[in-house]
């Protein structure tokens, strides 16, 4: 516990010499915060093997609370989250920090939000933890306007402050319903307290919306896409793999920990949101060519997915039925780890395409496996790995969800009766787009021949970016080889919320993954791996040695008549098109309108899309509308005239007046 | 305390609430000034009474004070500065005299049926006393809010003043350096009001509040 | 006694100093010294009280109060030092006018501490109609068109509603008078609290409204807020920033006191609804008005009539965690307040104007300013690491417990609030760099210090200081 | 326990005998076809010889390729290949039938299904897009629906183990039910689009606009088409033995758990090649009677396979009785 604090410390001091030394700080900052970060992710593996949950308390904040910190399983899990992304960044930082422009501004700010998102993980009691949770939102803020001359970088942030702070509020309206109005603000007392039906509910529909709107559960996303495109990539990285994580985290620590048991109820609405926001969110991924953005789009889905996990958990939960709750709730947080890791990785690749090409938008981009070999392989284990594609990682948390799903209890409930195959049905067609959307990424961006010029003279970048990205890389497949690790690793959590753990893996033969029972379903990575491994070098050293192995090489075929100008290759939106068609049209309001000159004009024909986002049209729009209209109409006020303003004064009195008339 | 102090009592405060009637009617500049004199004088007039009545010598004081200062120094002085500014003969045009008049009533109303309740153990004079005293600063008040000149706007706010001494006055044994300090701040207040009618004046050639909501800061 | 001295006679010898004294540079120094000396006198208060006589009190409730405004008295005499020396090179200000705002300064401090300690409702009375009109003079100094609208609209308001006051203060006597009888018993804090349970509550409600609004419109509670505004806007910066942080402290002191009574008498009128009513008013009222803002300092001081609000508020909600926050988060907002009024000063003077579309990318062109006036919006809207979150954080938290509406109705505005703040801010501070950037010279110090402080009570208030407050929270009911 | 070495020899024989039968099984639905168009049509060896043509010859390779291009061929075979393995042809519960359930099974053809749409877009040219984007097209709908023919099954039998599936359903104890009837149904239309098969997609088309699948391997030559094209047959082959699998259990060997009994495997070896037999011919009368559809009538068919798939689940999620 003390080990952390320390480690959070060293990072705000480390923020210190970012702001003084600027520039020349680059390698002391990402340096320092990756050997801080490695150490706090070893104390979260320690605490999350621990005995006792350790405690502390400093006389910090309000004195007749105390600060309390705490660092249990969940704490220990997250913490190994939240560090390994630091890890990965401040490595990617080493290399990729060097680019940027303004580097004192990222370099005061990124300790300081590890820091920030560290602390908010061990925080115990409401105020602690509130603090590290708007402190988390405002560093970032400062990080997304590192780039501040983008006018659009300025709305963004400011969008995000606006939805951060109304996720702090809300929070803050959770805990005040919890403490009471004697203020019991630590953690350990709103446990002790147990809430009515009636509170606890309350409670957890403004828990769900306070820390949705960080995670970036429909309809509170909208700030995401915007957000997390505009920092520098690496930061991009931490928000999109570790910030929206510790969202998930402060949901879990209230949703299973602090309120206790839950209402049925309150499990449907977290699958209907968290379907909604899968389906949503990677249909929102298709149809962007902004890598970055993409990219962004795909975590509000990855998000979706969880909170599926998470649902199901609460209803199995809810439902008494604690075996298939320790199921589903390691299958969310399998899915939270693997999205730390790959969601880094893809980020980092996309970074590093930046620095190379300068471009986020793909449909400028192309061929740049000839020209980052290196960067490209990451990439694509990484799209391959969040496509869920075996033997990779993100398969397992998937095939995990569903096991639950299937798990299928005797549900008195119908809600969940019907939203659970629901579920399965959205996670299934997300699983489906998401393959889409990253074979898009890939495809469009590393593969066929380059679309401009800085796509065709990129070059590889440094080696600390690569180290960080094949790194990741590696963790992809030896999660997906070996899951019984992390499984195991979060049977402890498992019973410290739900009081049951899943079977031990790694005993069974084979090191194969059995969640529930060898004739119900077995999965085994390892052995998928060697047989693909084994049959691919087999087929080719066959080939190779009795058939030919002679190649030509000579330019495409392409049916005859090639064309040389890499403009008539598919494009990114081209790719989406037929999805679009049959997706988007209804969902996105997507439109094409089709451009045809008459006979003999030689004005060449155009095709025009046009999407919408119906939510953004739905809440946000109409709320600014309504802001701006009360705004204006106030705003006379202000030019009134002294006897105006004195016959304010005179109602005023004259009124209190009449109203204690009538009191009396 | 036998009747006829009481009543007399009575009719000073309510000839007080009357001359504030009269103030709000009256539509032209240095008549207006006239009348701010008789509003003090009355009220000059009443302190006195109460101060023999209460056989509270400090408050003849007070009553010295009111008399010299409020209704014969500073409507003085505004009648010099209403010359200099050249304001004799403005006639101000307070729209519709008449619902002003009314709404007049209405505050009189008001402030009797809010004074009622109060218990008897404070002694019927103060109580009708405050009452009065009550409409007259509602009654300055809403005469601010009528008129738009800067001078009658003072005006106004001294009767409202004169309101608030009455009160005072039918306070019993309300000490005397407050008393002091409350006339002395009155004064000040007096004084920036003549440097600012003057500085006003310098700036916008005029005393016509509507030259200075021309000017008023954000609208650029 | 001698701490006395240092609190109102000093400055009563500072202003007749700095009356006669041509020189500015040695004035300005004068001014800093002798606010100084006045801070350290008030510090002493607290080891060291003068008894409690007919006409001063020095007791848990106004220390704080009058710490807090020889602190602030003496930083902005600080920057003033650094700030006028600006405004007579661009000539907008001659030596005489300097000498008169000398003088006024510490009249007006001289006005503060006195309506602090004093121990009598009238004397009090005249205490504060002192420093009105002290600030009503200062805010007229430029004598621009607007300046001059402002400091008269400032006048007329103020003097109304310390009129009012006045009105109530004389029913609060009378409503006494037939307990404890006439004389200067009948005016002192210490008897009338006392005695308060037998006061006639007809009267005592009545006189509560006329305080409410006599006072709330020194507070600059909407809608008797109107003057606040422009006298911000047109004056000196360093009178804004003493404006926002002391003046209304001092009416709303001076509110908090009356409460106590009404609280005491059995059959008064709850004063609680009336304060929550009008202090949501204004939070909501300002928070909206903060949208169309375009002169900056105008802006800020919606942001104050923003803050009042919710200080009233929790005063209104009252319990020991209500009056905390409210005297949490009044003291946050003096600080914090100056200090954004500190670097907006030098920003109005870099720029050459206080219109926010003139200003742009400051982050970049002056770091250090640009970032204090980030940190000073951060902080006043209440977030982490400063001291204001601790105060709001107490404020919603312990509402929404007992009124889950009400909270919700602050939330809002909080949120409008930080909407608009970070629009505007978020404008000023980054994008391309508009306006001149030329360097200022400029004092930081009292502004870090300020922002130091707050940010030190963010994140550890000592407990002696919360003991401390949570004791004068139990005094307030 | 059965000696080790044999049961690897069970699994072995599994794994040859899908890649040996494969050609075999497209031969022969090519000769019902053309049977069916009153052509005589190549001999049902055919595809062997195309095999060894193929890889004899030398790899003519885009200049741009890059190396992505060059070993998905034999990616996307060993994936299929090993999907192949997972599914019990004669003989259920070998001895590594439960490296992987079905949805791994699944899982490992949309691997592959994701590697060919890359190949296909590696060269950068329009055919490759057109192939690329369509088959991530028809695979968003297919997937989803497959996968919830899976979630049927497994809600019935609780298990997506394929072997227990294959043995429950064998032993009859489902019994007849609505939700299987609607999984059948579905995972034909499934089968069919998968394979690109009429009327998703026309194996035999060289008109490059129609083309789905042909179109993203169009750059392909020699060896690597070989592959491609042996991938594509065990995919075939796969389905159908799937779907017998699932469907028609009968005569299929017990397996790996108890004895194994060489005569017991030779019986599901026979019944194996019945159904496959059947389940050719029928594909080829189906191939012939029907016309293929427009690319964007697609996915309506595979919409009513997917909304199949889910009402058979919301049937048994509802009701355990039907």
């Amino acid at each position: 516990m003390i080990a952390t604090l320390f480690g959070i410390l060293a990072f705000l001091v480390l923020g210190l010499i970012g702001v003084f030394r600027g520039r020349d700080a680059n390698g002391i900052v990402y340096g320092a915060s990756l050997g801080i970060s490695a150490a706090l992710g070893i104390v979260g593996l320690r605490a999350l093997f621990g005995a006792a949950p350790a405690t502390l308390v400093l006389p910090l904040g309000l004195p007749w609370i105390g600060a309390h910190f705490r660092l249990d399983a969940l704490a220990g899990f997250f913490l190994l989250v939240v560090n390994l992304g630091g890890v990965g960044a401040s490595l990617y930082g080493i290399g990729h920090g060097r680019h940027e422009r303004d580097a004192a501004r990222v370099l005061a700010f990124y300790p300081w939000f590890l820091a920030t998102l560290n602390l908010v993980v061990v925080a115990d009691d409401a105020f602690t933890f509130l603090f590290a949770w708007e402190l988390m939102s405002v560093v970032s803020w400062a990080l997304v306007l590192a780039h501040h001359r983008d006018p659009a970088n300025i709305r963004a942030g400011f969008v995000y402050l606006v939805m951060a702070s109304l996720s702090g509020l809300v929070l803050l309206l959770v805990f005040g319903l919890l403490a009471g109005a004697n203020g019991g603000y630590a953690f350990t007392l709103m446990r002790a307290a147990r809430p009515t039906p009636g509170i606890a509910g309350v409670a957890f529909v403004l828990a769900l919306l306070g820390t949705g709107a960080k995670a970036g559960l429909m309809p509170l996303h909208a700030w995401l896409p915007l957000a997390h495109p505009a920092a520098p990539s690496h930061v991009s990285a931490l928000m999109s793999g570790v910030m929206t994580k510790v969202a998930i985290y402060a949901f879990v620590r209230i949703a299973f920990d602090v309120l206790g048991d839950l209402s049925q109820w309150s499990a449907v609405v977290v699958l209907a949101l968290g379907g909604a926001t899968a389906g949503l969110g990677i249909l929102h991924a298709l149809m962007e060519s902004d890598l970055k953005r993409l990219l962004a789009y795909s975590t509000v889905e990855n998000v979706g997915i969880i909170f599926i996990g998470l649902g199901l958990a609460m209803a199995f939960r809810a439902s008494g039925f604690a075996a298939g709750a320790a199921l589903a709730l390691t299958a969310a947080l399998f899915h939270v780890f693997n999205h730390a890791i790959y969601k880094s990785l893809l980020f980092f690749g996309a970074g590093a395409v930046l620095s190379a090409t300068g471009e986020r938008d793909m449909e400028r981009l192309g061929g740049l496996i000839h020209r980052l070999p290196q960067t490209s392989f990451a990439m694509l284990i990484g799209c391959a790995a969040i496509a869920a594609l075996p033997p990779l990682n993100g398969f397992v948390s998937e095939w995990l969800t569903f096991q639950a799903i299937l798990l299928r209890p005797a549900l008195p409930q119908w809600g969940l009766k019907l939203m659970i195959p629901a579920d399965g049905a959205l996670l299934a067609l997300t699983a489906a787009l998401t393959g889409a959307c990253f074979v898009k990424l890939f495809g469009i961006a590393f593969l066929g021949r380059p679309r401009s010029d800085a796509a065709r003279d990129a070059h590889e970048v440094d080696r600390f970016s690569r180290a960080a990205m094949l790194g990741a890389a590696l963790l992809c497949l030896l999660l997906g080889l070996l899951p019984g690790v992390l499984v195991d690793a979060l049977a402890p959590v498992a019973r410290e919320l739900l009081g049951v753990r899943l079977a031990e893996q790694m005993a069974l033969p084979w090191l194969s993954l059995i969640p529930i029972a060898a004739v119900r379903s077995s999965y085994n990575g390892l052995l998928v791996f060697l047989f693909i491994v084994l049959a691919t070098s087999l087929t080719i050293l066959a080939i190779h040695r009795f058939a030919s192995r002679a190649i030509r090489r000579a330019p495409a075929w392409d049916c005859g008549f090639p064309d040389t100008s890499p403009i008539t290759q598919y494009t990114g939106a081209s790719f989406a098109q037929p999805i679009r068609r049959v997706f988007a049209a209804s969902l996105l309001g997507a439109r094409e309108t089709v451009f045809m000159p008459p006979p003999g004009d030689m004005a060449p024909a155009r095709i025009e899309k046009t999407l919408s986002d119906p939510l953004w049209e739905a809440l946000y729009a109409p709320l600014g509308v309504w802001i701006a209209w009360l705004a204006d109409r106030l705003n006379h006020l202000q030019f009134l005239t002294i006897r105006r303003y004195l016959a304010f004064v005179f109602v005023a009195l004259v009124a209190l007046l009449l109203a204690l008339a009538l009191w009396q | 305390m036998h009747a006829i102090s009481f009543d007399v009592a009575k009719i000073l405060a309510g000839s007080l609430v009357l001359t504030s009637f009269l103030m709000i009617y009256q539509v032209r500049l240095l008549a207006l000034l006239n009348v701010l004199g008789v509003h003090a004088f009355v009220l000059a007039l009443a302190v006195a009474w109460q101060a023999h009545v209460q056989a509270a010598p400090e408050l003849y004081i007070t009553a010295a004070i009111t008399l010299i200062f409020k209704s014969a120094l500073i409507p003085e002085a505004l009648r010099r500065i209403v010359v200099r500014l050249g304001l004799h003969r403005e006639i101000e045009n307070v729209t519709s005299l008449g619902l002003v008049m009314l709404a007049g009533v209405g505050l009189v109303a008001l402030s009797l049926e809010v004074m009622l309740p109060v218990t008897a153990q404070a002694d019927p004079l103060t109580r009708t006393d405050i009452a009065l005293a009550l409409s007259v600063v509602l009654l300055g008040l809403l005469m601010m809010v009528t008129r738009r000149n800067a001078v009658s706007q003072v005006a106004a706010f001294l009767s409202l003043e004169n309101g608030i001494d009455l009160a005072a006055a039918g306070a019993r044994g309300m000490p005397l350096v407050v008393e002091i300090s409350i006339a002395f701040s009155v004064l000040v207040a007096f004084l920036v009001i003549g440097v600012f009618l003057f500085r006003i004046r310098e700036r916008f050639d005029t005393v016509d509040m509507h030259a200075l909501d021309a000017f008023r800061g954000d609208r650029k | 006694m001698i701490t006395l001295i240092g609190v109102l006679g000093v400055p009563l010898i500072a202003a007749a100093l700095l009356a006669v004294i041509p020189d500015y540079r040695l004035s300005a120094r004068l001014n800093g010294v002798m606010s100084f000396i006045a801070f350290v006198a008030a510090t002493l208060l607290f080891w060291r009280r003068p008894a409690i006589g007919d006409f001063i009190l020095v007791d848990d409730l106004n220390v704080v109060f009058i710490v807090l405004s020889t602190f602030v008295g003496f930083t902005t005499s600080v920057f003033s030092a650094s700030y006028i020396g600006h405004e007579l090179e661009t000539g907008r200000l001659t030596p005489a006018y300097l000498r008169f705002y000398h003088a006024m300064f510490q009249v007006m401090m001289f006005g503060m501490n006195l309506a602090l300690v004093s121990n009598n409702i009238g004397l009090m009375w005249v205490a504060v109609e002192l420093a009105t009109l002290s600030t009503v003079m200062m805010v007229g100094i430029y004598r621009t068109h607007e300046a001059l609208e402002a400091a008269w609209k400032y006048f007329i308001l103020g003097s109304v509603g310390i009129a009012l006051a006045l009105f109530g203060t004389i029913l609060v006597y009378l409503a006494a008078h037939s307990e404890i009888g006439g004389g200067l018993d009948g005016m002192a804090w210490t008897v009338l609290v006392a005695h308060a349970r037998g006061f006639d509550p007809a009267l005592l409600d009545i006189a509560f409204v006329f305080l409410l609004i006599g006072y709330g419109t020194k507070v600059g509670l909407a809608p008797m807020h109107a003057w606040l505004p422009d006298a911000h806007a047109e004056g000196p910066t360093p009178i804004s920033a003493v404006l926002s942080g002391l003046l209304l402290n001092v009416a709303l002191y001076a509110l908090l006191r009356f409460k106590m009574l009404l609280a005491a008498c059995p059959g008064g009128i709850a004063p609680g609804p009336l304060m929550i009513t009008l202090g949501l008013v204004s939070l909501l009222f300002a928070s909206v008005m903060l949208y169309r803002r375009r002169d900056i300092k105008r802006m800020f001081a919606y942001s104050s009539i923003e803050h009042m609000g919710i200080i009233v508020f929790a005063f209104g909600m009252a319990g020991p965690l209500g009056n905390f926050a409210g005297l949490l988060q009044m003291v946050m907002h003096s600080l914090t307040k100056s200090a954004i009024f500190f670097s907006v000063g030098h920003v109005a003077q870099i720029k050459g104007t206080q219109r926010i579309a003139e200003m742009g990318g400051l982050a970049e062109s002056h770091p250090l300013l640009g970032w204090s006036l980030i940190a000073g919006v951060a902080a006043i809207t209440g977030l982490p690491p400063f001291g204001v979150f601790a105060s709001e954080f107490l404020v919603v938290s312990s509402t929404f417990a007992r009124q889950p509406v009400l909270a919700a109705l602050l939330v809002l505005g909080l949120l409008l609030a930080l909407g608009a703040l970070f629009m505007r801010v978020s404008a000023i501070a980054f994008g391309p760099v508009r306006g001149p950037a030329g360097p200022v010279q400029a004092s930081y110090l009292p502004m870090f210090a300020h922002l130091a402080l707050v940010l030190i009570a963010g994140v550890y208030l000592p407990a002696p200081l919360v003991a401390w407050f949570q004791h004068v929270a139990a005094l307030l009911g | 326990m059965p000696p080790l070495f044999v049961s690897f020899l069970a699994q072995g024989g599994q794994m040859a005998f899908v890649l040996l039968a494969a050609p075999l099984f497209t031969g022969f639905v090519r000769k019902v076809k053309a049977r069916l168009q009153r052509r005589r049509g190549a001999s049902i060896m055919q595809p062997y010889r195309d095999l060894r043509r193929l890889i004899g010859k030398e790899a003519v390779v885009a200049d741009n390729a890059s190396w992505l291009f060059r070993t998905a061929p034999y990616l996307i075979f060993a994936l299929i290949w090993v999907a192949a393995s997972l599914v019990p042809t004669f003989a259920s519960g070998l001895m590594f039938s439960w490296t992987g359930d079905l949805i791994a099974i699944i899982a490992l053809l949309g691997a592959a299904r994701f590697l060919l749409a890359l190949a296909g877009l590696d060269i950068g040219t329009g055919f490759g897009g057109i192939g690329a984007s369509r088959e991530m097209m028809i695979s968003s709908l297919a997937e989803p629906a497959m996968l919830m023919i899976v979630v049927t099954l497994a809600l019935i039998v609780g298990s997506t183990q394929l072997a227990t599936i294959a043995e429950f359903l064998r032993s009859g104890a489902a019994g007849l039910r609505v939700s299987l009837a609607l999984a059948l149904f579905a995972l034909v239309i499934v089968a069919l689009a998968e394979n690109g098969r009429f009327p998703v997609d026309n194996p035999a088309t060289h008109l490059e606009l129609t083309m789905v699948h042909e179109a993203m391997v169009l750059e392909y030559s020699a060896r690597h088409l070989a592959m491609l094209e042996l991938a594509a047959w065990l995919k075939l082959l796969l389905t159908m033995s799937l779907i017998a699998a699932i469907f028609f259990p009968f005569g299929m060997a017990g397996g790996g758990d108890g004895a194994i009994d060489l005569g017991g495997f030779a019986r599901g070896a026979l019944a194996w090649g019945g159904k496959l037999v059947v389940a050719g011919a029928l594909l080829g009368v189906f191939e012939t009677a029907i016309a293929k559809m427009r690319v964007f009538r697609v996915p309506g068919l595979l919409g009513i396979a997917l909304m199949l798939g889910l009402l058979g689940t919301l049937l048994l999620y509802v009701s355990r009785g039907l």
